[in-house]
């Protein structure tokens, strides 16, 4: 928006929202980020949510000069050139009004690059986070190291973990309407509504749902993951403070959505191992009888399905051939 | 019509609107408990015990829904009530008797096959005690009485899909095919718990959760504890 | 006031602008038709991603257990069928501009014909699909594919009948032996409509080939 | 007076055929008794439930399903479908297209006089825009009650006014009534009312398709409705697979109510794309088009070709639920991500079908309240086709979290963020027009600025959510919510009541009060952002969407925006008074062009003749020449008048 109308006694409208706006973006930038940024939620009790916040963080300190821009530049107009406003000069029309190739060009290119930065510092810090916390689907492309070990582990009866040799802890997550279950194949798959969690470990949730799509979502831990029937998702981080934090399902689930929470703990290497040998073998007599574990659970087809379907009643749809050995016997 | 006359139409039509959102919440979406709380709490001598009897039935047999699976309470008076939202008084020790009439199927999850959250993680059958069942076998597990929030969950062994006498319509008398299922448990400070089952039991869809599983009123409740 | 109609007064519209609104009209019919094939390719499309998701995930093994296929007999009969309608029509098309009505009027009845003995097959393939509906991923888009091919066909053949029962009118109100190529407004009108009109059996054509491939072939 | 070149044009202007038979028949004639309107409508819609559910009944009455489960999907199903059948039968919607069977062509339609048309299958547009006012108005209250009971459930975490189940009924039919009514809200009543004036046209493309639009869009209230006397559904308005197959017969009235909504949302963008591709005046070149033209032909592109997505994966829906297909049930060889990728194929597209109208208004209405020519008229247009064509490849931003293709995560972050450079144009395009200009604060040009304020807030937000590090926290709990709350309904109902105060005056030829206007607008926007911006930090706080309990600490700030939000409920009170003041009880007679604006649909006579312009007009120009001296004039009205050159900002004549 050129000045070629400017008159003597015209002030200079650009420079003065310029000058207004940067003094704005910068303090507000400043006490956004020393005040606010520090305490922006969920905090940083993992490496998923110190580097989820920080990255919230960058995202406003970009923000808040856009916003402030544009309220800068409407609030200037409102003011300068409302209509009854004494003496506000009647507008000029034509050509020049119309269209301003240097601010269109302007525009685009800044908007542009903001843009294409965000794209590419979300992507790093995707990267470099192993997925940020969130779900990656069944075979991450973004992992700590050692994850392919433990998970490969976890499927065999030899799987253990033992704190300070930096193993990857690998916890199944099992949503069912309406209630979060969690299995640690390292310590002889058990089954056990208590999530507990070693300090100082990289976390592999194996997230998945016996029924219909949930969503699995450790606040203060930074991830979320939906649970999907038939379908495992894999969330990382790695825990770095002690506390509770909380679990809610994130994606409506029926009925009890609403009630289907619960509170996890963060808790020394050595209280979590105490933990877990403790409940592994309190739970024996059920682990035992539980499904064998596996990253996925497939119904029976006659009885834990609902009858939806009427399997094996119409040839050749044979739910036992079908599923073969995956069925349970009933 | 004159201006006034316009004034009294559309003030008319308003509050026959604003009649019809009345009427309609009201039928459609009930605000309030469904079916109504049972009182627990109600002479009872402060810190004593409390007594609750519920039955679990395949086909309630009455109601809108006469083939959904439910359950029912027995209230102080003693009469069996359809209805799950039961007020219990908090920290105080409730004693659980579950008359069990329905056949039963193994567990999505064998999780629930192991007693949780009861006053020695146990409870008895038939005047036997077990902490854990495996659904798999046996008659398998009818339902569970759980409630998530504080991690108490109870399988509710199933009768013999065979009985030659099973209930269809409840309330249902012990003449009929059933189990008994007792345990304990504490109630906790003041509030409102929800419990459910976490068995397939809704027989006809998918996963069996829906129905009687995702209505209140049939497979799942409140205990709506209050401090005394 | 708000009464538009009480606005109104008797006016008289140009030669010009009766021609003006008549291009409009009949650009509708043409624009009109191929949104309408562009709308009908998103459905179809819908239906190919979910064939290929489920074929590609083959969740539980149960993509197609046992290699079940729908009866091909039936696949074919109902193809060619369709294929049949769509060059009749593109056919009848092609000598009705070159002003052989009759041979327009001949395949077109001919067209019908067979678009509803396509319709009769698609439906009565029912019976004789030799699976349960929920018994696989194929099974599911196939019934799938089935109820969207019924759609299909009944829009496909009520537009050629449609056409043809406005040209037998013509033919009764006008004097004129051929009213369909006449230059008057609703000759141009109707000659626009049967133009999009084999347009959309001839996508027919082709995504029923896709189709026929995909589930009966492949 | 008749010549033989020429007709009389008291007719129905759609009605271009009817010259060509003088000697007609007299097939369509009945007496008055047999003419149909919204009474014969419900009688065939109830027939129709009637005898689909008798049907569905005593063909699958008997499957063990059916019997165990104690509903019949099937015979719900069918209920509703020949519900609909009988409803479009009874208004008349079919009577063309089966008299079409036999060679017939359209009939000679003596246009209905007075008010009984309104309830008719009228095919003057301008009837139909009116029309769709009162229906968007329907869907909007009810929804809007909705949300009252949503806020009354969430004043406290743990007491219940309702239960949970009958929450989620409400948070479910609330959201589908509201997605259904913001698919409409501005196309509808003033996209078909006003396109055809401002591109110079007599008449729309496919005028019985528009009523068709119009009547099935009120028979998906019905349909929508119903689930609430079935029980509701439990899965919100993305009705998610496989809870949308376990759900009870609720689910069967959202997944054919999207279906019928859907055909009525094809049928709209198919007439009103047909209309600007073909009807446009002679000199109304691309370039001239109005800017909110340009918006609804980019609305009616993606309402044609997204939509038929929705309406297959409800089909599939339905036959899971009826025949026990197993489209979306991953142990049967279905996949639960299917339906996760078909709905948001096609609601990702929806959430531009609901923005770009409101970008329209909002750009139209700015220049006439500046007194300038809109800046970048180019970009404008630009930035509308580009959001258009990118709404289609960033679904996936909606399954960040969900496990499908994580690796192309980065992908669709890039996507997600480079669909703000084009909404970023619609900013530049403000904020280059209020640029020296003579801003008048009008009730319009609040709601119109106001757009901008939401908008802003929403779009930032947006990239807060497409950012998938951050979008771990923010995915599924109140912060997405109040994001697309601030798109929706700050962005587009804004941008509808804008266009509402600003067009009704040449609808009705009444003028909205402006002391009431004023009120609406302040109460609406200053409890709109009270409602909704707590929203951003109660999901940062981690409160999930959808539930009836929530963390003791974050009462507070529910009760502040449920507070807020019976406050917002009470301006649109507000609005209704407003609207029932000045259009019915005590209507002030509008000005001819009270926002003196150069746009055509001001130019033509007030109230608009059915035949929206006397002679066809030659468009010389853009209409926004303001303040411009030697401005063409828009264009030749062919009547001895040219439209009227503005030069300036003269006050409001209100």
């Amino acid at each position: 928006m050129t000045t070629e109308h400017t008159t003597q006694t015209e002030p200079r409208h650009l420079r003065r929202i310029g000058i207004i706006w940067i003094v704005a973006s910068i303090i507000g930038d400043l006490l956004y980020w020393f005040l606010v940024g520090p305490h922006v939620p969920p905090g940083r009790m993992t490496s998923s949510a110190t580097s989820d916040q920080l990255d919230f963080n960058i995202l406003m300190e970009l923000a808040l000069p856009v916003l402030f821009g544009i309220w800068v530049f409407f609030g200037y107009c409102f003011v300068t050139w409302r209509s009854k406003r004494r003496g506000v000069a009647e507008p000029t029309g034509g050509a020049a009004a119309r269209s301003n190739l240097r601010a269109q060009v302007w525009w685009i290119a800044v908007s542009s690059i903001l843009v294409l930065f965000l794209a590419g510092f979300g992507t790093i810090e995707l990267i470099a986070g192993d997925g940020s916390g969130g779900g990656e689907g069944p075979n991450p492309v973004w992992e700590p190291t050692g994850a392919v070990q433990a998970e490969t582990a976890a499927l065999t009866s030899s799987a253990s973990w033992t704190p300070g040799t930096n193993h990857v802890l690998v916890v199944q997550v099992i949503a069912q309407q309406w209630k979060f279950t969690y299995r640690y194949p390292q310590f002889g798959g058990f089954e056990s509504p208590q999530l507990v969690l070693p300090d100082n470990t990289s976390i592999a949730f194996n997230v998945t749902s016996l029924d219909v799509i949930h969503s699995f979502w450790a606040y203060q831990l930074e991830v979320k993951a939906d649970a999907n029937p038939q379908e495992n998702n894999v969330a990382f981080t790695t825990t770095n403070q002690l506390g509770n934090f909380t679990v809610r399902c994130s994606e409506l689930c029926g009925l009890w959505h609403g009630a289907m929470y619960n509170y996890g703990k963060v808790v020394s290497t050595s209280a979590f191992q105490n933990w877990a040998t403790t409940t592994e073998s309190a739970n024996a007599a059920n682990t035992k009888d539980l499904a064998p574990f596996a990253w996925t659970y497939v119904p029976d087809a006659n009885g834990a399905a609902g009858g939806y379907y009427p399997d094996g009643t119409v040839t050749p749809y044979s739910p036992v051939e079908t599923y073969g050995a995956k069925q349970p016997a009933s | 019509m004159s201006m006034g006359g316009r004034l009294v139409t559309v003030i008319a039509a308003f509050v026959v609107a604003v009649a019809l959102v009345v009427a309609g919440v009201a039928v459609f979406l009930k605000p309030g408990v469904p079916g109504g709380v049972v009182n627990f709490t109600k002479a009872q001598p402060v810190g004593s015990p409390v007594n609750l009897t519920v039955q679990t039935v395949g086909a309630i047999g009455f109601g809108a829904h006469p083939t959904w699976v439910s359950y029912l309470v027995k209230d102080p008076e003693g009469k069996w009530i359809h209805d799950t939202t039961w007020e219990l008084p908090a920290h105080t020790m409730i004693h659980m008797t579950v008359y069990q009439y329905d056949s039963g199927s193994p567990l999505r999850n064998q999780e629930w096959g192991q007693v949780q959250g009861t006053i020695g993680d146990t409870a008895t059958l038939n005047g036997k005690s077990y902490t854990v069942y495996n659904s798999y076998t046996g008659n398998g597990v009818g339902h569970t009485f759980a409630v998530p929030s504080l991690n108490l969950s109870v399988p509710l062994i199933g009768i013999d899909g065979n009985a030659t006498n099973p209930c269809n319509a409840a309330p249902c008398h012990t003449n009929y095919a059933h189990n008994v299922i007792k345990f304990s448990f504490m109630t906790p400070g003041a509030g409102n718990y929800s419990w459910q089952c976490f068995v397939p039991c809704g027989l006809g869809y998918l996963y069996g959760n829906g129905g009687p599983m995702s209505t209140q009123n049939y497979m799942g409740g409140f205990l709506q504890v209050v401090a005394q | 006031m708000s009464d538009t109609s009480k606005n109104s007064q008797e006016i008289t519209e140009t030669p010009e602008e009766i021609e003006y609104e008549l291009r409009g009209q009949i650009g509708s019919i043409w624009s009109g038709g191929r949104l309408f094939i562009g709308m009908y390719a998103f459905l179809l499309a819908s239906l190919a991603f979910a064939y290929f998701y489920l074929r590609a995930a083959n969740n539980g093994l149960l993509w197609r257990p046992h290699n079940v296929t729908a009866p091909t007999a039936y696949g074919w009969t109902i193809y060619s069928l369709c294929l049949l309608t769509a060059l009749l029509a593109i056919f009848g098309e092609r000598r009705l501009r070159r002003g052989s009505v009759a041979d327009w009027q001949v395949a077109g009845w001919i067209g019908v014909a067979c678009g509803l003995g396509a319709l009769g097959a698609q439906i009565w393939e029912f019976t004789a699909v030799p699976f349960y509906p929920g018994s696989s991923g194929y099974a599911s888009t196939f019934i799938g594919w089935s109820v969207i091919n019924i759609g299909t066909i009944v829009v496909g053949t009520y537009w050629l009948e449609t056409s043809l029962a406005r040209s037998l009118r013509m033919q009764r109100e006008s004097t004129s032996p051929k009213p369909e190529l006449a230059m008057d407004a609703s000759a141009r009108l109707f000659r626009a409509n049967v133009s999009s009109m084999t347009y959309f059996w001839g996508f027919v054509a082709i995504s029923g080939a896709l189709f026929l491939a995909m589930f009966y072939l492949l | 007076m008749t010549i033989s070149a020429e007709r009389p044009l008291k007719i129905a202007p759609e009605d271009a055929l009817s010259h060509a038979h003088p000697h007609r028949t007299s097939w369509t004639e009945r007496p008055g008794w047999l003419s149909q309107h919204l009474g014969t409508a419900i009688i065939g819609g109830i027939l129709g439930y009637v005898f689909g559910h008798w049907l569905g009944n005593y063909i699958t009455g008997a499957y063990p399903y059916n019997a165990n489960s104690g509903q019949n999907s099937s015979a719900d199903a069918l209920a509703l479908i020949f519900g609909v059948v009988g409803w479009l039968l009874g208004i008349g919607a079919f009577n063309y297209p089966l008299a079409k069977m036999i060679g017939r062509e359209p009939k000679h339609e003596v246009p209905v006089e007075g008010w009984t048309k309104y309830f008719r299958y009228t095919l003057d547009h301008k009837v139909v825009g009116k029309q769709y006012i009162v229906g968007v108005l329907l869907f909007l209250f009810t929804g809007g009650l909705l949300a009252m009971a949503i806020r009354t459930e969430l004043l406290n975490p743990t007491t219940h006014v309702f239960g949970p189940g009958t929450y989620i009924e409400i948070v479910s039919e609330h959201g589908t009534i509201m997605m259904m009514m913001a698919t409409s809200v501005i196309i509808g009543p003033i996209g078909n009312y006003f396109v055809p004036l401002m591109i110079g046209s007599r008449r729309m493309a496919f005028p019985r398709i528009e009523a068709f639009s119009f009547w099935i869009f009120i028979a998906g209230y019905a349909v929508i409705f119903s689930a609430l006397p079935y029980g509701g559904f439990p899965t919100g308005w993305t009705g998610y697979a496989p809870l949308q197959t376990q759900a009870g017969p609720g689910m069967i009235s959202y997944l054919l109510g999207f279906a019928v909504i859907g055909l009525g949302m094809m049928a709209a963008g198919f007439n009103i794309a047909a209309t600007i591709i073909n009807y446009r005046a002679p000199g109304m070149s691309w370039s001239r088009l109005p800017i909110f033209v340009w918006a609804v032909l980019a609305t009616a592109a993606l309402l044609t070709l997204a939509t038929p997505t929705l309406f297959a994966a409800g089909l599939f829906g339905v036959l899971d639920k009826t025949v026990q297909t197993a489209f979306y049930v991953t142990e049967h060889g279905g996949s639960s991500y299917l339906w996760q990728n078909l709905f948001w194929f096609f609601g990702h597209p929806e959430v531009y079908i609901m923005a770009l109208p409101g970008f329209g208004v909002v750009a139209e209405i700015m220049p006439v309240f500046t007194r300038k020519p809109l800046f970048a008229y180019k970009i404008a247009a630009a930035g509308m086709i580009g959001v258009a064509l990118l709404s289609f490849f960033v679904w996936q931003h909606h399954l960040f979290q969900s496990g499908i293709n994580p690796d192309m995560r980065p992908l669709f972050m890039l996507t997600t963020e480079l669909i703000s450079l084009p909404t970023g144009f619609i900013f530049l395009v403000g904020m280059g027009t209020l640029y020296r200009a003579k801003i008048r604060f009008e009730v319009p040009m609040l709601f119109a600025l106001a757009v901008f304020f939401n908008f802003l807030i929403g779009g930032v937000t947006g990239v807060f959510l497409s950012d998938v590090p951050v979008n771990v926290t923010v995915h599924g709990g109140f912060f997405v919510l109040s994001h697309f709350h601030y798109t929706i309904m700050g962005g587009l109902l804004f941008a509808f009541m804008a266009g509402l105060y600003y067009w009704l005056p040449k609808m009705t030829g009444k003028m909205m009060n402006k002391k009431l206007g004023l009120w609406h607008f302040w109460t609406m926007f200053i409890f709109f952002n009270l409602t909704f911006f707590p929203m951003f930090i109660i999901g940062l706080l981690g409160q999930p969407r959808r539930v009836f309990t929530y963390a003791k600490n974050l009462q507070t700030l529910n009760d502040f925006s449920s507070i807020s939000a019976f406050l917002l409920g009470f301006s649109f009170l507000i609005f209704f008074a407003n609207l029932m003041w000045s259009m019915y009880i005590k209507p002030t007679p509008a000005p001819a062009n009270p926002w003196d604006s150069l746009g055509l649909e001001w130019q033509t006579a007030n109230p608009v003749p059915l035949y929206n312009f006397e002679r066809i007009p030659v468009i010389m120009t853009d209409p926004y020449h303001y303040s411009e001296e030697g401005a063409p004039s828009v264009a030749d009205l062919g009547v001895g008048v040219k439209s009227p050159v503005s030069s300036g900002a003269k006050p409001a004549k209100s």
